[in-house]
């Protein structure tokens, strides 16, 4: 590994939108910065500019008049970009998934990475997910990626918990890849 | 509800003017749709007790808008116009749904869920 | 005496600045975070940053910024070699300004708001602290009757003992040139993200990151000026180094307590503060030499 | 004098949430502000109608992440006044120390992203420090951090051992004694040049325009809706938190006053508390209109929710605090400001547009 794939992986800058969360998502990333759980430390900087960042944390689902900003935002974010969807909404579209005004998880509009679970998800989760895209990132860079049997990366929540069953994903479809063109399936 | 008074188009806009007089604070409106026609109730409101203008109107009758007496209802009427697709004067659509959101979701007869997915 | 520092010695220091202004900006990192009961990411953190943003695709809006992001690391590498060769203060000083001039050409030359301001701002700034920055270069001519780094190393006496005060004005420089508050107004995260540089991405962004390491070096390098000890090499090196050290982290605690202020309140205290007490100090060392002179 | 637009917003740092303030300035002067919201919005008011009344609680706390509590109480005692039910007295206690400890953490909350705002970074790390002791102590009660879902339609679900009681007396002493430490914050010379004078509205101002919670208060109205005595309050000694500043410096006071003044509302919680059920159950169809209306963390929550003796609601109408604070938020702004301002501005009357557009 070079020393620029080593760097990637010790300098994630984030870009965070909330497409249409409901702000407790929201507050824990901004969690993770205050002393307590501390993302400096692994050199995870909050940067508000997309042209900045490495990694995308969508929290919340897509709905109409944000899909364009999210899709914009992820445009401008220069490559190697990694997309990580936090939450039940930025996942699936969580508990709003039959409001009218909702079209479902961020996967809808950019290419998901890694998904977060959790209503809201814990700082710690937030924190594995971006450990764990940062893995992804550095497989790919060593031309080792496989989509894993399980399907797309699911973060485990709450400590103690069960890891999801493999079986449930067997059927799911496979992750989009790092730098494959942004599945619009509304079009 | 307690304290409510009926209004009609024509006698909106000089309740209105009473409670303004009377110093009430305009918190908020609610639309209903009431099958064949549609209700706005106005709540007014000073300290603790509330006070309420109820409206009712036929789908297609355009209501007067009270923003010019309350500034604080600019924001109100637009979201009642955009969720219900009723007619207020002077208040156009387009504050809180995009250009591809269903429109006037909130009536009984829109579908629950957007049709896109 | 005059004390004159060895060729290979100026050739390793200026390659070496970059990396010392990198380091001295990872302690930075780290100390702060300290202060704000966190951990903190590691001393070579500025490195891997920059490195980084090298391995990214370009997204650049116009090619002007290009040429006026590597003019502006040129401009401060020319400088940081002549500072290291000893060379004219005042001509670095007019290279500093050159390439702020190309760094807020960088920031007007694309069309977006936060790029504007942020061009704005970096110009209020340059109206704070260059006149601070010329009084204390002049008023150190005055005292060395040249403006030759190498003629400091002539002093009977470290130019602290003389001038210290133009030192406490260059405080507000280097607050203003780390970007830290009270005066971080131009690159203002929570204001206008992150001012001039918004539309920089990939290797150019990196490469105003290394024209940060520059200036750190060179304005350090500058007020660590006033800390030489004539006739004592060694002594020189470490009474600089670590006044220079000392100068960051007052600037790090100064950050750290307090908040942003307006660009007009920057230009009032800069004003106020700055050029009074260099003028006092210039002053009071004329008056003690005429006094000492006449009797 | 150059003329530029910037459109602050929706994707902005100093706000985690999207709303869009598109801002005509000269040179960094703003000349006028134009709020653009409708990117958050959802529809919960319509998925309100779709789901069973007891799953709505779970919507309802997910209109605000920031503000579940508040949300929740209204929500249910809406629905308890159109049942014709009342929640036992233990669960009125709890229900008002939970959104006690709501206001607490909400308002450490802002107060940690003004220093952010204003580039204060070591005030937002400690306040956001301090800050985590309270959500613990929620975890501690009701099994999360941020979602509590402790409102039941009829009380609440979960009861508080005395254990926890005690426990929940320790943190407030600790929360108490570590915001001391930082009280000194607002003698600050930095953070009174950039909130003092800043955002003015005016008394006057105020009620034409509808402000509610801190915003009205900082601008001497006396409008709390806890006097009106809802759930525990009536038993609770404290008076509204009224200052005159009518500036961004006035809405600091406020919150920073408010403050302690829940600490003081949940020790007194703690020793009034009654012994007891804590849930009515209930069949009764819900019938009628009610309004009920909660002082949250950011003002006056109003909802408005009207059943028609079916398993269902009919319309359920959410008014929340902020919603009520944009049009006041405009004249401030309108009023000419910085650019550097801006933030400042907008974050005194602690936006929390989730809920705005839900």
């Amino acid at each position: 590994m070079g020393i620029v794939e080593k760097s990637r992986l010790k300098s994630p800058w984030i870009l965070h939108y909330d497409c249409s969360s409901c702000n407790g998502c929201d507050i824990e990333i901004l969690a993770c910065l205050t002393p307590y759980y501390d993302i400096e430390r692994f050199g995870i900087l909050s940067k508000g500019n997309p042209k900045h960042s490495d990694v995308l944390l969508v929290t919340g689902g897509v709905n109409h008049r944000n899909k364009t900003v999210l899709k914009n935002l992820y445009d401008q974010m220069p490559a190697p970009k990694v997309v990580i969807a936090i939450g039940a909404c930025g996942s699936t579209g969580g508990i709003f998934h039959n409001c009218y005004n909702i079209l479902g998880g961020a996967d809808k509009i950019v290419p998901v990475d890694v998904y977060v679970p959790g209503c809201p998800p814990r700082p710690e989760a937030i924190i594995d997910g971006v450990v764990k895209a940062l893995d992804k990132l550095k497989h790919l860079q060593n031309g080792t990626w496989k989509e894993p049997e399980t399907g797309p990366i699911v973060v485990e929540t709450a400590v103690g918990a069960k890891p999801a069953p493999a079986a449930k994903y067997a059927n799911a479809a496979p992750a989009p890849t790092l730098n494959s063109q942004p599945t619009n399936k509304e079009a | 509800m307690q304290n409510e008074i009926q209004v009609n188009s024509a006698t909106l806009i000089g309740e209105t003017l009473k409670m303004l007089e009377a110093k009430m604070r305009f918190a908020t409106a609610t639309c209903l749709d009431i099958g064949d026609h549609f209700e706005i109730i106005y709540h007014f409101d000073n300290g603790n007790e509330m006070k309420h203008l109820r409206l009712s109107f036929k789908d297609g009758e355009e209501v007067p808008s009270i923003r010019a007496l309350y500034a604080c209802a600019r924001f109100i009427e637009s979201e009642i116009v955009d969720l219900f697709g009723v007619k207020i004067s002077g208040v156009s659509a387009g504050l809180l749904l995009g250009s591809d959101s269903p429109v006037a979701p909130m009536r009984k007869s829109a579908p629950a869920k957007s049709e896109v997915n | 005496m005059n004390f004159q520092p060895s060729i290979l010695f100026s050739i390793l220091l200026s390659i070496a600045a970059p990396f010392i202004g990198m380091l001295i900006l990872g302690f930075d990192r780290k100390i702060t975070a300290r202060m704000q009961n966190r951990v903190g990411p590691p001393i070579l953190q500025p490195f891997y940053d920059v490195v980084k943003l090298f391995g990214k695709s370009e997204l650049m809006v116009k090619k002007a910024q290009i040429l006026f992001a590597l003019m502006f690391v040129g401009t401060l590498l020319l400088s940081t070699v002549l500072l290291c060769f000893g060379g004219d203060l005042l001509v670095i000083f007019f290279l500093i300004s050159t390439g702020m001039i190309f760094y807020t050409l960088g920031a007007y030359s694309v069309k977006s708001g936060f790029s504007f301001i942020g061009g704005n701002r970096e110009l209020y700034q340059m109206l704070a602290y260059e006149p601070i920055f010329m009084l204390t270069v002049f008023s150190v001519g005055l005292i060395t009757k040249s403006f030759r780094v190498d003629q400091i190393f002539g002093l009977e006496v470290p130019l602290v003992a003389i001038i210290p005060l133009p030192l406490v004005s260059m405080m507000i420089v280097f607050l203003i040139k780390m970007q830290k508050s009270p005066f971080d107004i131009s690159t203002a995260h929570t204001e206008i993200i992150s001012g001039p540089m918004i539309e920089y991405s990939g290797g150019y962004l990196a490469l105003l990151k290394i024209a940060h390491w520059y200036e750190i070096f060179l304005v350090i390098g500058i007020m660590s000026l006033f800390f030489v000890v004539p006739g004592n090499p060694v002594l020189t090196v470490v009474s600089m180094a670590a006044a220079g050290l000392a100068i960051y982290f007052v600037s790090i605690i100064i950050d750290n307590v307090t908040a942003r202020v307006h660009w007009n309140t920057m230009l009032r205290l800069s004003a106020a503060i700055g050029i009074t007490l260099i003028v006092v100090n210039v002053a009071i060392v004329y008056i003690v030499a005429y006094i000492a002179g006449g009797a | 004098m150059v003329k530029s637009t910037i459109t602050f917003g929706p994707q902005h740092p100093v706000f985690p949430e999207p709303i869009q303030f598109i801002l005509k300035v000269v040179d960094e002067k703003v000349v006028l502000a134009e709020p653009q919201i409708g990117y958050v919005h959802r529809g919960i008011e319509k998925a309100f109608e779709l789901n069973d009344p007891k799953d709505n609680i779970f919507l309802a706390e997910r209109i605000c992440g920031i503000c579940p509590a508040p949300h929740t109480t209204a929500y249910v005692r809406g629905v308890e006044s159109l049942m014709g039910i009342e929640a036992p007295p233990r669960a009125k206690y709890i229900r008002t120390i939970m959104n006690e400890l709501n206001r607490i953490h909400s308002h450490i909350l802002w107060a940690g992203l003004l220093g952010d705002a204003i580039g204060f970074e070591s005030y937002f790390m400690q306040t956001w420090n301090y800050r985590e002791k309270v959500l613990d102590a929620i975890e501690k009660i009701s099994g999360h951090r941020v979602t509590y879902a402790m409102n039941a339609i009829g009380g609440v679900r979960r009861d508080m051992t005395n254990e926890q009681l005690r426990g929940l007396e320790k943190t407030m002493d600790y929360v108490e004694s570590s915001l001391e430490n930082i009280e000194d914050v607002m003698k600050d010379y930095t953070i009174k040049k950039r909130t003092q004078g800043i955002g003015i509205l005016t008394e006057e101002e105020a009620r034409r325009d509808g402000a509610v919670g801190p915003t009205a208060r900082a601008s001497g109205i006396s409008q709390d809706l806890r006097t009106s005595g809802y759930d525990a309050y009536g038993d609770l000694k404290f008076e509204p938190v009224v200052v005159n500043n009518c500036d961004s410096y006035g809405r600091f006071a406020v919150r920073w006053q408010e403050l302690k003044q829940s600490i003081d509302l949940i020790r007194q919680c703690i020793v009034k508390m009654p012994s007891g059920e804590i849930l009515t159950k209930s069949n009764n169809p819900m019938n009628g209109e009610a309004i009920s209306r909660v002082e949250a963390p950011r003002g006056e929550l109003f909802y408005y929710i009207k059943g028609n003796g079916s398993k269902k609601l009919e319309r359920v109408k959410v008014r929340t605090p902020t919603f009520a604070n944009i049009i006041p938020t405009v004249t401030m702004l309108s009023k000419g400001c910085q650019v550097a301002d801006v933030s400042v501005i907008v974050l005194s009357m602690d936006p929390c547009i989730s809920c705005t557009e839900r």
